[in-house]
């Protein structure tokens, strides 16, 4: 437990143990519905690591990109196809390549940073997220010739034992997210993400403490391609199961920089905050629209309103908040004491 | 043979038109950067948000001319809350902040235009056919669209009328003032509240004039916001700051992707228009980081 | 520190119970049998014209039937969901339908093809029947393989065969069909794709060259693809589009390089009024194929105007899309959901009370839609008569010819089946023992 | 306090707040009597530019806030107003920095000036002629671009931008800072002209306490947002503490700043060491800087400039403002890449230099205004100082290997260290954004110690510190090159400072380099007295 702890608190320990708790036993003992585990759970777990992976080029190194949905459909595809192709390849690892692939696209689209920054960049990243959909919807190979070019996942198979159930799948979704999770937060808290964010807040000053540029910048950008990629194969195989290209369109990407920017810049937390909301609000905002209006209101209005609330809640935690809703959540919690100093 | 380069012709011109197009959009950002700095990412919900409150207007049996004022008034209320409330608690924040923020305005926008006018596709007609040009179709064999050269004539009489405004007015002036220093121009007594209301105002205005151009075009729609995702790269080719810019960062956008469309998309089954124009912006990032006709990035110690 | 660890750990319970408790729904506490439909509507965004009237009249149709009465008593519930024509959300909103007060749903209606795709693989788990009303995945037609998909009434590959049956009759038979070229200009998506390999092959046999061009969604630049067109110069442009603003974008860009519009032939989902009008001019004489008619004359049209309508129930603000294409079209697939409902509680014997989605399955595979069945409903000739059977999940596979004038539409050829039904089928066959295989699925035995 | 009726402008007791929290200024009470010159005199940060900004109310714009006390101009609260009300009534200030529109010609800027007045075409051309006759070294480059023109011309365009406004009051922000001293003068000539036969009552903020004096009336010294001093310009100009602060004239017995190096020992011991021989003696070239030029566009910066720098030395450069010192050690930094010209680091050519390469080859810098990564904490900000000691690549650090688990836990007693040699236990884990300005320079410093460079490039480290700041601030670096070796390169403007501590100064002018020796041989060089010095410092 020491080294990977090295740079936690006690209070940190305390915080991942009742969450594992939370996680590992308490979850499934109480919520036997699969509704919960295949609409709410997993889909917020996987969009939550693609928003670890968005946090970390974006909050840590401060490089505005729009591009989370591409890599995701790159990861995704990439582990469809090594999984069909390589039969004798075993899940985890088809992860971890089809995390490697999506890092090798943020290694190319993240070439502009060097140069660009700010809405440039933002442009630039776009392309890639239209030029990965693109590709593989128009290569059949991506897709083994399916002519209706929709895809469907294979079944999840580790160690022989197939996970098909909503709890099973939101044990591999959990113990995959919990992993990266502590593997993110081990790397924004020591060197690495500490010249992430010395880019992000003064870049000519952390390249004369000699840190690179072009290494660093990569770097965030191979390494947050790598968690989108990861995340998007979760996405599609725990999920969706049958996908099409067009299924992480530049809507996605936007939500998952919504993710970050309201669950806060610059916080793994954050991340897994905004994803809440994000994925929370609209069901929460039709179920009141359901029971409390009994469907009178227009679903027109509705969807409305949540574009309303999304836009408007950016603009604010812009002006009053900006570093979101974990900060929020943490001046709550100090507020009631549940954080008391030690 | 003749007929191979007739039709690269007809490709060349729809392109250039299509860009121009492209080009009413971009120029509404090129307005807002020009004399604040900021990027207005709200453009496209904003010309989305103009026409279809002029179209929706204009089915209430409000008159074509009426409908028109009350829109721009319209546009100017949106203006003066987006100062009052977005623009104003932001001042002096850095520019990817105000970047998101007015992302967020976009989605309040769009939200709110959908919830009021709802979301049926409409019609606009301004009286001018989406039909060939009779004439030029007879003696050129060349098919250009009565409406696209009203398009491209409606552009350049924004951008000529905007040119003369920012080099030859007081306000145009001010306007000039603000973009370079909102610092110094404010301590020398130009009111930087009015300025960017105007400035909002004119960006509402351009906005409700390209929508009305598109409208006309495509029909009044949701989809039109993703179109102006479109005038990025047109942006970024032409420059941020540069209103000649937009147009021809929007001429050659038009020309390229249709080119590579209908020469190269075949053989990849199409869709190459999709992102063609984000990879010839990276290019031109890499190259030439300011655009055709920006002005030059200097960033100092 | 194990102090303070139970106590994070207790209190966390505690908000999670709070959560779970506010989530369990408040039980149904009347007696009355209900039974629960889902609407996986989709009425925001570029799709929304077919969203707004498809599901509208869905809802309107399960209103008049629990105005009425009930199906045999069993009033109809119903929950939407937005699902903005999207895969994923597609996928979300199924998740969030599936129950509601401890009822689960019998059917699913997805109203696009990538959606359909997209939840496809979970109706034998969950038993419940996917409802393809004229869209969808084409091979499901084959109920040995796909038990729980039914794409009654008819299905894309035979709308394709059909749309070249009244080309070759307009131009005069089979044989001057050779040499013809058509260009399959489509919506770049599983749905635009969908009718390629039954088009693919009929052409080969016909000797027509095919030219396929793909737009991209939402469409609305359209230029180049009309260039190549241009270039091109087809016989024929068979549209599979989606989407308003795709859909009219199409035809005034054919206006603009004087591509006559008698040559174009729609496609169910790329012909209504909400496409055409946004047109103006550049519309009139397009071919549209239908496969419900629209109109306000059907006795059961007339009826839902009056009695929903006239209390104040409709769904739809605006009246007067009441008959039109795409409400007619929901209103077809709902009185095939009562239908397959009213079987399934004979077949069972529940009349009167919900049934289960096997149950409701058998239900929907006993329709047999007589024009006298359909008379008594009150929408005889709105769609065309067909039943459905074990083996055949398609049903009538035929479908009618409108023509837009500029205002409505008017019907030029009634219903009709593709030139070689059977030859249809065999793909259909093929296809669906080609998934059997590849998925180790048995095909269920049908006799 | 002058009890004057005739004051134009009169301030009392306010407290100012950035952000709700960094207070900028404590109680500052001035006054402005009508027709008069004030000067407003203090380091950097001291709260100059604050008080003009609360006066001119364009604090709003940069988050500030008055919250105590009152302004009355013209005899009415100020309160609520906004800066083109301001104009409106006649008060107009010149921000700080030579904000000219660049991208307008001159004439453009000086007419934008006129914007909240209502003129005729031909009022218009005869106000513009009536500026040039003050001005007149804009009226040949009036069709130029503001951007192009010299720091001096754009000085004056903003200030004749300001006039046009025809105010009754005029805040002016350090007009003098990074021009030459010939250029000072004539500005300051204008300056005083307009003030006499226009009028114009005019508050100004300057560093150069030596020509401000020379030119106002009467003068407050502000020290860390308080007014320390006022008085006649000449009582000031007489004051002992004045002489001593701020115009490094000493009398009697000054401390020297070299002595700072022995302060902690002073405190343990209370008897004074009497050895004062370094440990490590001053070897031969380590850094030698040959022929350097260096412009941006047409604006040459450095021309044709050598020096050398010894291992182990204090070397100081010294110059005006914008006389190329930062430029210089840019160029060295790698940040810009001189035109012509090399450098070599001992004995190799630097080829293909850039900040990242120069950096590992061991030299470090600190920034002139401020280069700290805000959004960390203080303790994070050393850490990443020690990024050429950490060896663990990303992989390593997310699976937390035990190498790197010890480098961390390295890195940090390093960092631990310089923390409690630098006194700022209590703020590392600060976020530095939120610090004021003297203890961000520490980090600073700070952050280039953990590198443990061998040269040490440091530029303005004392900029806005008071004496007894300055004084901590040389005790660390003298004992970082005594005890370390550690070579230093420094950009100072107090000249006690550079005289008492470096060993060999360098001067600069206009991207020139005038002087080169020991602070001795420098101090008395007629061209480094004439063109930084000044005449005030023989």
């Amino acid at each position: 437990m020491k080294p990977v702890f090295m740079t936690f608190t006690r209070g940190d320990i305390i915080n991942f143990i009742v969450l594992m708790v939370l996680g590992f036993l308490i979850i499934p003992m109480t919520i036997t519905n699969g509704y919960w585990y295949s609409s709410i759970l997993i889909p917020w777990l996987c969009l939550a690591l693609a928003a670890v992976g968005q946090q970390i080029v974006m909050g840590y190194a401060g490089q505005l990109s729009l591009g989370a949905a591409g890599f995701m459909a790159a990861g995704a595809f990439a582990c469809f196809n090594l999984i069909l192709r390589i039969p004798d390849l075993p899940f985890v690892g088809a992860l971890i390549i089809s995390g490697l692939i999506a890092a090798a696209f943020g290694i190319l689209f993240g070439l502009p940073s060097l140069r660009v920054r700010g809405i440039y960049l933002m442009v630039a990243t776009l392309a890639s997220q239209f030029f990965i959909v693109w590709m593989i919807d128009k290569f059949g190979w991506f897709k083994n010739y399916d002519t209706s070019g929709i895809i469907t996942a294979q079944n999840i198979e580790i160690f022989g034992k197939s996970f098909t159930s909503p709890i099973d799948m939101y044990y591999v979704v959990i113990v995959v997210v919990v992993i990266l999770t502590l593997i993110a937060m081990n790397m924004v808290r020591g060197s690495a993400g500490r010249n992430w964010m010395a880019v992000r807040d003064m870049d000519i000053a952390a390249e004369s403490m000699g840190v690179s540029l072009l290494k660093t910048k990569l770097e965030a950008f191979a390494i947050s391609a790598f968690y989108c990629g990861v995340a998007g194969a979760l996405f599609a195989f725990t999920y969706l199961k049958s996908l099409e290209p067009v299924a992480f369109d530049i809507k996605l990407s936007f939500k998952i920089m919504f993710m970050v920017i309201l669950g806060g810049l610059g916080t793994i937390n954050g991340a897994f905050i905004g994803a809440a909301f994000i994925l929370l609000f609209p069901v929460v905002l039709n179920f009141i629209g359901n029971t409390v209006f009994h469907g009178s209101i227009d679903a027109t209005i509705i969807s409305s309103i949540e574009q309303v609330v999304f836009g408007a809640l950016m603009i604010i935690f812009m002006i009053y908040e900006p570093l979101g809703m974990a900060k929020l959540w943490e001046s709550i919690k100090s507020k009631i004491g549940f954080n008391k100093k030690k | 043979m003749i007929s191979e380069l007739l039709f690269f012709m007809e490709v060349l011109v729809a392109g250039l038109l299509s860009g121009t197009m492209y080009s009413l959009v971009a120029l509404g950002f090129v307005l807002i950067y020009k004399a604040s700095s900021t990027f207005n990412f709200a453009q496209g919900a904003m010309v989305f948000f103009a026409v279809l409150s002029f179209v929706g207007l204009m089915e209430f049996g409000i008159p074509f001319s009426v409908a028109f004022v009350l829109t721009i008034f319209l546009m100017i209320a949106v203006g003066l809350a987006t100062e009052r409330l977005v623009l104003r608690p932001l001042m002096n924040q850095s520019e990817d902040t105000l970047l998101m923020a007015t992302i967020g305005l976009g989605f309040v926008l769009e939200g709110l235009a959908q919830a009021v006018w709802g979301v049926e596709v409409r019609r606009l007609d301004l009286g001018i056919k989406d039909s060939p040009i009779p004439w030029i179709a007879d003696n050129l064999q060349l098919f250009i669209s009565a409406l696209d050269v009203t398009a491209g004539l409606v552009a350049t009489t924004m951008i000529i009328g905007l040119t003369l405004l920012f080099k030859y007015t007081k306000i145009g002036l001010g306007l000039r003032s603000v973009a370079d220093d909102a610092g110094a121009a404010s301590s020398i007594g130009i009111p930087l509240k009015h300025i960017m209301l105007l400035v909002w105002s004119a960006a509402g205005v351009v906005a409700l004039v390209a929508g009305m151009m598109w409208g006309a075009r495509a029909g009044v729609q949701f989809a039109l916001i993703d179109l102006a995702l479109k005038a990025l790269p047109v942006l970024i080719i032409g420059g941020f700051s540069s209103i000649p810019g937009a147009i021809i960062g929007g001429l050659l956008i038009g020309a390229v992707e249709k080119i590579l469309e209908v020469y190269i998309g075949p053989y990849f089954g199409g869709g190459i228009e999709g992102w063609a124009p984000y990879v010839l912006a990276i290019f031109f990032l890499l190259y030439r980081p300011e655009g055709l006709f920006g002005e030059k990035i200097i960033r100092r110690v | 520190m194990i102090k303070s660890c139970m106590r994070k750990i207790l209190s966390t319970v505690s908000v999670v119970g709070l959560l779970c408790s506010t989530m369990v729904l408040p039980q149904n506490s009347f007696g009355a049998e209900t039974q629960y439909f889902p609407v996986a509507s989709s009425r925001v965004g570029p799709y929304s014209a077919m969203g707004t009237g498809y599901y509208g009249a869905q809802i309107d149709y399960m209103n008049y039937v629990n105005m009425t009465g009930g199906v045999n008593g069993v009033m109809l519930t119903w929950q939407e969901c937005e699902t903005e024509y999207n895969a994923v959300k597609t996928v979300e909103c199924y998740q969030r339908l599936l129950q509601k007060d401890g009822q689960k749903i019998v059917v699913f209606d997805t109203l696009g093809t990538p959606g359909a795709y997209a939840v496809i693989n979970r109706m034998a788990t969950d038993n419940v029947v996917l409802a393809q009303y004229g869209y969808g995945r084409t091979d499901a037609a084959d109920g040995r393989v796909w038990p729980w998909v039914f794409n009654a009434a008819s299905h894309y590959w035979s709308q394709i065969g059909v749309k070249l049956r009244w080309m070759a009759e307009i131009e005069g038979g089979v044989a001057k069909m050779k040499g013809k070229k058509i260009v399959h200009l489509h919506i770049d998506s599983a749905y635009g794709r969908e009718p390629l390999p039954a088009m693919r092959k009929i052409a080969a046999d016909w000797g027509i060259t095919l030219i396929e061009i793909a737009i991209a969604p939402p469409g609305l630049e359209q230029q180049s693809q009309w260039l190549q067109i241009r270039k091109e110069k087809p016989d024929w442009v068979t549209f599979w589009g989606a989407g308003s603003g795709m859909n009219s974008t199409a035809m005034t860009n054919a206006a603009r390089i004087n591509f006559p519009r008698t040559k174009m032939m729609y496609v169910t989902f790329g012909g209504a009024e909400e496409d055409m009008v946004p047109a103006g001019d550049s519309a009139k004489g397009t071919y549209v194929v239908a496969n419900a008619l629209p109109g306000t004359d059907f006795p059961l049209v007339k009826n839902i105007k009056d009695k929903v309508y006239g209390s104040g129930k409709g769904n739809l603000s605006d009246t007067s899309r009441v008959g039109t294409v795409y409400w007619n079209r929901g209103l077809g697939a709902a009185v095939m959901w009562v239908e397959a409902m009213r079987n399934a509680q004979k077949i069972h014997n529940k009349v009167g009370k919900a049934v289960t989605g096997a149950e409701f399955r058998d239900g929907y595979e006993a329709l047999n839609m007589t024009d006298e069945r359909l008379a008594a409903i009150g929408v005889k000739g709105m769609v065309a008569p067909f039943a459905i059977s074990c083996a055949n999940h398609e049903g009538a596979g035929k479908f009618a010819l409108m023509q837009w004038d500029g205002k409505k539409f008017n019907k030029v050829k009634d219903w009709t089946a593709p030139n070689d039904p059977k030859f249809i089928r065999q793909l259909v066959e093929d296809s669906a023992a080609k998934f059997a295989k590849e998925n180790n699925i048995t095909p269920k035995k049908c006799s | 306090m002058s009890v004057d009726s005739n004051n134009i402008l009169e301030v009392k007791n306010i407290e100012v707040v950035y952000d709700n929290v960094i207070l900028a200024l404590h109680d500052v009470s001035l006054n402005v009597p009508k027709g008069k010159i004030v000067a407003l005199l203090g380091a950097n940060g001291a709260g100059k530019s604050t008080t003009l900004k609360s006066i001119s109310t364009m604090l709003a714009s940069e988050r500030g806030k008055v919250t105590k006390g009152t302004i009355n101009y013209n005899g009415n609260n100020i309160q609520g107003e906004i800066p083109s009300q301001m104009v409106h009534r006649g008060m107009v200030q010149v921000l700080e920095g030579r904000r000219c529109f660049g991208h307008l010609t001159v004439e453009e800027n000086i007419i934008a000036g006129a914007y909240s007045r209502q003129l005729s075409k031909g009022d218009m051309s005869a106000e513009l002629e009536k500026i040039y006759t003050y001005f007149t070294r804009l009226k040949d480059r009036r069709n130029s671009q503001a951007g192009f023109t010299s720091g001096g011309e754009q000085q004056m365009v903003a200030v004749a931008r300001a006039m046009m406004a025809k105010p009754k009051m005029l805040l002016l922000d350090e007009p003098s800072m990074g021009l030459a001293p010939q250029l000072v003068a004539e500005i300051f000539n204008i300056v005083k002209e307009l003030n006499q036969k226009e009028g114009v009552s005019i508050l100004l903020a300057e560093q150069n306490t030596n020509i401000a004096l020379k030119n106002a009336d009467y003068g407050y010294i502000l020290e860390t947002g308080r007014v320390m001093l006022e008085g006649s310009a000449k009582s000031l100009a007489n004051d002992e503490k004045v002489k001593e602060l701020y115009l490094g004239i000493s009398k009697g017995e000054r401390k020297n700043f070299r002595d700072a190096l022995y302060d902690d020992e002073k405190k343990k011991n209370t008897t004074a060491p009497t050895t004062k021989g370094r440990k490590f003696k001053i070897g031969g070239p380590i850094l030698e800087v040959k022929n350097i030029s260096l412009h941006f566009g047409g604006v040459k910066a450095i021309t044709n400039i050598s020096f050398n720098i010894l291992k182990h030395e204090i070397r100081a450069i010294i110059g005006p403002n914008g006389a190329g010192k930062s430029s210089m050690l840019n160029c060295i930094n790698g940040i810009y890449q001189p035109q012509e010209g090399t450098i070599l680091f001992k004995g190799a050519v630097l080829d293909q230099i850039n900040p990242n390469l120069i950096s590992t080859m061991g030299i470090s810098r600190t920034f002139q205004n401020l280069a700290l990564f805000k959004r960390m904490s203080v303790l994070d900000n050393i850490l990443v100082g020690r990024k050429l000691h950490t060896k663990s690549n990303f992989m390593q650090v997310g699976f937390q290997f035990p190498q790197t688990v010890r480098e961390e836990k390295e890195n940090k007693e390093k960092c631990e260290e310089i923390i409690s040699f630098l006194e700022i236990e209590d703020i590392k884990n600060t976020q530095v954004g939120k610090l004021p300005y003297g203890l961000q320079k520490k980090v600073e410093l700070g952050r280039a110690l953990a590198t443990q460079a061998e040269i040490l490039l440091l530029d303005e480290p004392m900029a806005g510190m008071n004496v007894e700041e300055k004084r901590d601030m040389c005790r660390f670096i003298l004992k970082v090159n005594d005890e370390l070796g550690t070579t230093i390169v420094l950009i100072e403007h107090d000249m006690g400072v550079v005289m008492d501590i470096s060993d060999r100064v360098v001067v600069l002018d206009y991207g020139k380099s005038i002087g080169d020796g020991t602070p001795d041989v420098v101090r008395s060089n007629p061209k480094v007295i004439d063109a930084y010095l000044g005449v005030a410092h023989d």
